[in-house]
């Protein structure tokens, strides 16, 4: 056990750390998502900033940064101030309890990857989560725009249908790892069967279903095509943040990329076993590789989720809200019921 | 000494959110007072142990039932309340008596403080416990909720659903 | 141990057919419900007929208990059946007769409406007589008594829409609850001081009782009287025979049934089965024959005056019924139940014959607009020639034979009665052939249709009914002219001497003094008798037609007194019904019902609104309001726990 | 260390000023916020009893409590959506009918 200095310290370490990989990982996947929509799109994406555009992320930093923050007239100011930083701040929470790898070893400590690891890790996500939306929706309000408001309406009740789809087909994983402590269902998922198969929940724990399901709602979490409706252009000019520029833009920017990330990672330490992986070579790569694995992991769901807006068109809101709730839902429910006969039998 | 500070400050923000629910006059800023208070309430569950009833409480509480109400706010484009003088007796009567009755409870029981004092996480709740408590102990008045809850349902879909005369949606804003 | 004979099958039969009917029957057709009707009814008659034929191989009395019902302390009530030879005998003139009946209403009643409701009453009549006569103790009988009594009210007001009928409904249906009455408190004497209805028990304790000296005379004279009026209720004796003469309203075929052949003989019926407590109770006895005799006379003389076809073959009724209650009052049961059975044959006959005729002109019952219908309707006119010689007491026909053996026996117990009842049998025969004569001819006085209730057919001349109605007529004919043969030689008395050997053993103790040679004398006397009343008719209905006019202004006032029937109803009504009326209306109604109840309850509801008045201030409508006085009342709560806490 | 009754008192004052929202505030949903407040406010109590007696059952009923919240506020809003429809107003003061 560490003592309570080193604990702080080290945390305070992670902290720094994890955000600054996080909003690397941000500005990157803006490229990535750009670069390949570009290649879906048979054009080219960004490519005069640096070699291959790579550095584009840094010039649109720049950007946003140095552009005039304009605050519309007849906003409600205390909100229109604070509703951005909910979005980024409750995006960025998040990654807090989710682990990277196993534990390493560094100046002779014993250290989680991880920033930190609660019994209740993932219904902090889930929490920390839920209350994003306030971003979402105070951001539409506020602004005093009919477009925005319609797409703080449309984001609130979208976000908040589907995370009960969401919540549920994440009860089959804890049904069978018996744990909502991030760390312990990754644990739960080591090994194989039948000689070469990985005992994810995915494969193992008959969690497909829920696998689908919590893809569709992490979708429309993240408000990510095919369900972005609150920031529809073609309906709503830009949704919620229509009234928004510069930096406080930038900031839901980050929030959705970031959640993004934060939405694959989940998927990866549920679903797919987290950094479970094969494991080899000296102990530098030994302890390197399962952060290789899950890095790998999140970057396959990230792709499909740039994939997915290349290629489907958007929703219309009542076919969503159908989606949502006459069949996700009534899905989950069924994963969940099969899920406990199935633990039921194997016990 | 720890415990008693985050008790403070948690406990300071509560009653800050809690008066400032009074004193806005906007429903949207109560709202958001109202979710401060449950965010905070959630820590003070955390000191006291209670750490799935914390997550609920921001899960439930304040990621769905508060949203809920934002929702109905904007939904509704409920604007600041209206000075209307409508009772005298909630003045006259009410407000002074709950001083009256909040004034003699604290009085009564800061009179018995210090006596039982409560550890920092004194009653560890772990959702398997509570997991096991709700189906085993509690499942009838688990089964009865669950019943109220689909009455609720039914309730809201009948409420706040269009009349069947009503052609047009979205007409009554 | 004797088989069972599933006895309750006879009860339960019609109650069947009564609910299918009843509950069913609107659906469907016709002929369904007739078929219902008469199978279920035809399926009793087989059943008893089986009873019949293995009769002789039971021990007698045979009782079935088929449930118990009421058990309370030592006492206990049981459904039961109770099968001896006088049960026999009503259920067979039961059926039978029922039987036959049911045959001739589907004719009768075809064009009416409310078809399937005749006659799941009818059956349901049936279940309740059933009842009645198969009971093995008091209160069973009891229920098939009022059961009776209900049907009885039911078809009575059968045409409910007419005033007339609903009101002789109602009255049949209070005028027996004074009869019934007294029956209940002979029951409720009989708990007391027997501790029990069974009629084995009660019998056995009263002999028991009364060598114990526990059970005095005088206590049985109260029973017996008061099951005599109950008697007098059920069957229209003195003074409770006004309900009678209006139940006519009713359909012919009920009439039939049961205001002649069977209802109305319960009483004597029951008085029969309960015999054994007038055997001892000799003033008891008197009072039944007093009774009986003065009916007989009395609803005689009113007979001859009466117009209605109808209202003539009611008062015989009550005046036939008045010799089978003579008969019980003389001790000679097996003679009353006799003419009881002889007596459904020629008045069930009677009546059916009398619905045929009225059928025939098209609901006319007046028979003065009769007559020469003897040509028009063969068949009826030679079935009510039957019927009325029998009734008449003209040998060799039924009626001869049971009258003559009440005649008889009242002889042997008390010239009066004996003289009165020959005077009756004159008077019967006068009116009957009065009847007959104004009825079958002459010349025909009716012209179309007159107003009645089933004048739905438009008429011309009369005609003979369907034969559906004349298969029954005869049969009863054939059996008013046989019927009476089984008394021959006291044969039908010793097949009930048995049930009666108590009674047989006081006949018996009477020697026979007179001898046959009386007998014989006594039976032309009646004869004559009755042959007088016949020439007597003849020659004033046929002979000279104008003289009954002439001879009823001669005989003035007492004319008009016996054709208001002596003013009994009007006597009545001003005796108990007007000042039950008045009473209720000032005392009841405006003095304790508005003055005391409705004001009670108004008063309240005034002072309520008065102090609501000064309250529903606080209503104001307003959430915040309502919230304020809740906090309050809360701080209230609060302080005063606290205080009390303090204290 | 903290004394049971501080915990007590917050929720005291909590639920005070729930009251006092009821009784003062005009916006109807800002009264069932009020509702909902004072709801928190013996949630706090429960859970400080529950730690308090170390039984969890005190634990289990703030669940119950939020489950009863949360159907209270699906009805209560449709209720309110259902009132603004027809009375245009969400001021509790002109929603007053219910009277004599």
């Amino acid at each position: 056990m560490l003592s309570t200095e080193v604990f702080i310290v080290a945390s305070l370490v992670k902290i720094v750390i994890a955000i600054l990989v996080l909003l690397t990982a941000v500005a990157y996947s803006v490229w990535l998502e750009r670069k390949v929509v570009g290649h879906i799109q048979n054009r080219w994406g960004p490519t005069r900033v640096g070699p291959f555009g790579l550095l584009q992320p840094l010039a649109d930093g720049i950007k946003f940064i140095v552009k005039e923050d304009l605050t519309p007239p007849h906003v409600y100011k205390p909100l229109f101030i604070a509703a951005p930083m909910i979005a980024v701040t409750c995006a960025l929470t998040s990654i807090s309890v989710i682990p990277i790898g196993n534990w390493i070893t560094v100046f002779g400590y014993h250290i989680p990857l991880q920033i930190t690891d609660v019994n209740t890790g993932l219904l902090v996500v889930l929490g920390v989560t839920s209350i994003g939306v306030y971003g979402v929706a105070l951001a539409g309000w506020s602004s005093n725009n009919k477009y925005s408001l319609l797409g703080g309406l449309r984001a609130s009740a979208q976000m908040v249908s589907y995370e009960i789809a969401l919540g549920l087909s994440l009860v089959g994983v804890l049904i069978l790892s018996g744990s909502f402590s991030l760390r312990d269902i990754v644990n739960a998922q080591a090994g194989t069967f039948w000689g070469f198969i990985p005992r994810w929940n995915v494969f193992y724990g008959c969690q497909f279903f829920a696998f689908f399901i919590y893809l569709m709602a992490a979708y429309a979490e993240t408000n990510r095509i095919p369900f972005d409706l609150p920031e529809a252009e073609t309906e709503l000019v830009a949704g919620y943040h229509t009234e928004y520029s510069a930096m406080k833009f930038a900031m839901f920017f980050m929030a959705e990329y970031a959640n993004m990330i934060t939405v694959a990672c989940l998927a990866t330490l549920l679903f797919l076993g987290g950094w479970r992986g094969p494991v080899f070579g000296p102990p530098l790569l030994q302890a390197l590789l399962p952060v290789f694995w899950f890095v790998a992991k999140v970057f396959v769901f990230m792709f499909i989720y740039i994939w997915v807006r290349g290629t489907l068109p958007r929703f219309r809101y009542d076919q969503l809200m159908a989606f949502g709730w006459k069949f996700l839902l009534p899905l989950a429910i069924a994963n969940l019921l099969i899920t406990g006969f199935i633990v039921a039998y194997r016990s | 000494m720890l415990h008693l500070i985050l008790f403070l400050i948690f406990g300071s923000i509560c009653v800050a959110g809690a008066v400032n629910l009074l004193v806005q006059r906007h429903p949207i800023s109560s709202a958001l007072s109202l979710v401060v208070v449950m965010a905070s309430l959630a820590v003070e569950y955390l000191l006291l142990g209670a750490e799935f009833v914390a997550a609920v409480q921001v899960i439930i509480y304040a990621g769905a039932v508060m949203v809920l109400f934002v929702f109905v706010i904007m939904l509704l484009n409920a604007g600041a309340e209206e000075r209307t003088q409508g009772s005298r007796v909630a003045l006259l009567l009410g407000v002074p008596g709950v001083l009256v009755g909040g004034v003699l409870v604290a009085w009564v029981l800061l009179r018995q403080s210090g006596t039982q004092p409560v550890a920092l996480g004194a009653l560890p709740g772990y959702p398997k416990i509570i997991g096991n408590l709700i189906f085993h102990d509690f499942l009838l008045p688990f089964e009865v909720t669950s019943i109220l809850i689909l009455i609720a349902i039914m309730g809201a879909v009948v409420l706040a659903g269009q009349p069947a005369t009503q052609s047009q949606p979205g007409e009554e804003r | 141990m004797t088989p069972s004979l599933h006895l309750w099958l006879i009860a339960v039969l019609p109650l069947i057919g009564a609910a299918i009917n009843g509950l069913l029957g609107r659906r469907f057709s016709r002929q369904t419900v007739a078929a219902i009707a008469l199978g279920f009814c035809g399926a009793t008659f087989v059943w008893v007929l089986f009873v019949a034929a293995r009769f002789s191989s039971l021990e007698i009395p045979h009782v079935e208990i088929v449930a118990p019902w009421i058990r309370s302390g030592g006492f206990l009530v049981n459904f039961e059946m109770y099968l001896d030879q006088l049960t026999l005998v009503m259920a067979l003139v039961v059926t039978g007769v029922g039987f036959l009946i049911h045959i001739y209403s589907i004719g009768y009643m075809w064009e009416e409406g409310g078809f399937y409701r005749f006659f799941s009453y009818l059956n349901l009549f049936m279940f309740f007589m059933l009842t009645l006569v198969l009971a093995g103790n008091y209160l069973q009988m009891f229920i098939g008594w009022e059961g009776v009594g209900l049907a009885s009210y039911l078809l009575i007001g059968f045409w409910f829409t007419k005033d007339a009928a609903a009101a002789a409904g109602k009255k049949a249906f209070i005028v027996n609850r004074i009869g019934d009455f007294g029956f209940l408190i002979a029951l409720f004497l009989m708990i007391k001081h027997f501790g029990s209805l069974d009629f084995l028990q009660v019998f056995g304790r009263v002999e028991s009782g009364l060598e114990q000296g526990t059970v005095s005379v005088g206590l049985l004279t109260t029973i017996g009287i008061l099951l005599m009026v109950g008697a007098a209720g059920k069957s229209a004796q003195i003074p409770l025979y006004v309900w009678l003469p209006d139940a006519m309203e009713g359909p012919t075929p009920v009439s039939a049934l049961i205001h002649a052949a069977t209802m109305v003989t319960a009483g004597v019926y029951m008085v029969a089965r309960s015999h054994l407590i007038f055997n001892h109770a000799p003033d008891a006895l008197t009072v039944v024959a007093v009774v009986g005799t003065l009916t007989a006379l009395y609803a005689a003389t009113i007979g001859i005056a009466q117009t209605d076809i109808k209202k003539v073959l009611a008062y015989s009724t009550i005046s036939q019924l008045g010799y089978m209650f003579m008969a019980c009052g003389v001790a000679a049961y097996s003679a009353g139940i006799f003419h009881l059975m002889t007596h459904a044959f020629f008045k069930g006959l009677l009546f059916l014959a009398a619905g045929s005729v009225i059928h025939a002109v098209g609901g006319n019952q007046d028979m003065r607009s009769m007559g020469g219908l003897k040509h028009y309707i063969p068949v009826t006119f030679w079935t009510m020639t039957a019927g009325t010689l029998a009734i008449a007491g003209i040998p060799p026909l039924a009626g001869f034979f049971s009258k003559d053996e009440i005649l008889w026996q009242a002889y042997q117990s008390n010239g009066a009665y004996w003289f009165l009842g020959v005077v009756t049998a004159f008077l019967t025969a006068f009116y009957m052939f009065r009847l007959w004569y104004m009825t079958f001819f002459g010349e025909y006085r009716g012209g179309a249709a007159g107003p009645g209730h089933d004048d739905r057919h438009g008429h011309g001349a009369p005609h003979e009914s369907p034969n559906l109605m004349l298969v029954p007529l005869i049969i009863l004919a054939v059996l008013s002219v046989v019927g009476g043969w089984i008394g021959i030689q006291g044969v039908f008395e010793h097949f009930l001497a048995p049930v009666f050997n108590g009674g047989k053993a006081l006949a018996e103790a009477t020697p026979e003094a007179a001898g046959h040679g009386t007998e014989f004398l006594l039976m032309a006397l009646s004869v004559t008798a009755a042959g007088l009343g016949w020439y007597l008719a003849h020659v004033l209905y046929y002979r000279r037609p104008e003289l009954p006019a002439r001879i009823a202004v001669a005989l003035g006032e007492f004319y008009q007194a016996v054709v208001h029937k002596y003013y009994v109803d009007e006597i009545y009504a001003a005796l108990f019904v007007r000042p039950l009326v008045d009473g209720s209306t000032r005392i009841l109604w405006h003095g304790v019902d508005q003055g005391v109840i409705d004001a009670a309850v108004n008063d309240s509801a005034q002072g309520a609104r008065h102090v609501s008045d000064a309250a529903r201030h606080m209503q104001s409508g307003n959430l915040r309001s309502y919230a304020g006085w809740v906090a309050a009342g809360g701080a209230v709560v609060i302080a005063y726990m606290i205080w009390m806490g303090v204290r | 260390m903290v004394p049971l009754s501080y915990y007590l008192v917050l929720s005291g004052i909590l639920f005070a000023c729930g009251v006092i929202g009821f009784l003062i505030k005009r916006n109807i949903i800002t009264i069932f916020m009020s509702i909902e407040l004072m709801l928190n406010g013996v949630n706090l109590s429960f859970v400080a009893f529950a730690a308090h007696w170390q039984r969890l059952s005190g634990q289990i009923f703030v669940f119950f409590v939020m489950v009863v919240a949360a159907a209270e506020a699906a009805v209560g809003l449709g209720i309110i959506i259902a009132v603004f429809r027809t009375r245009e107003t969400l001021n509790v003061d002109q929603v007053n009918l219910l009277k004599l």
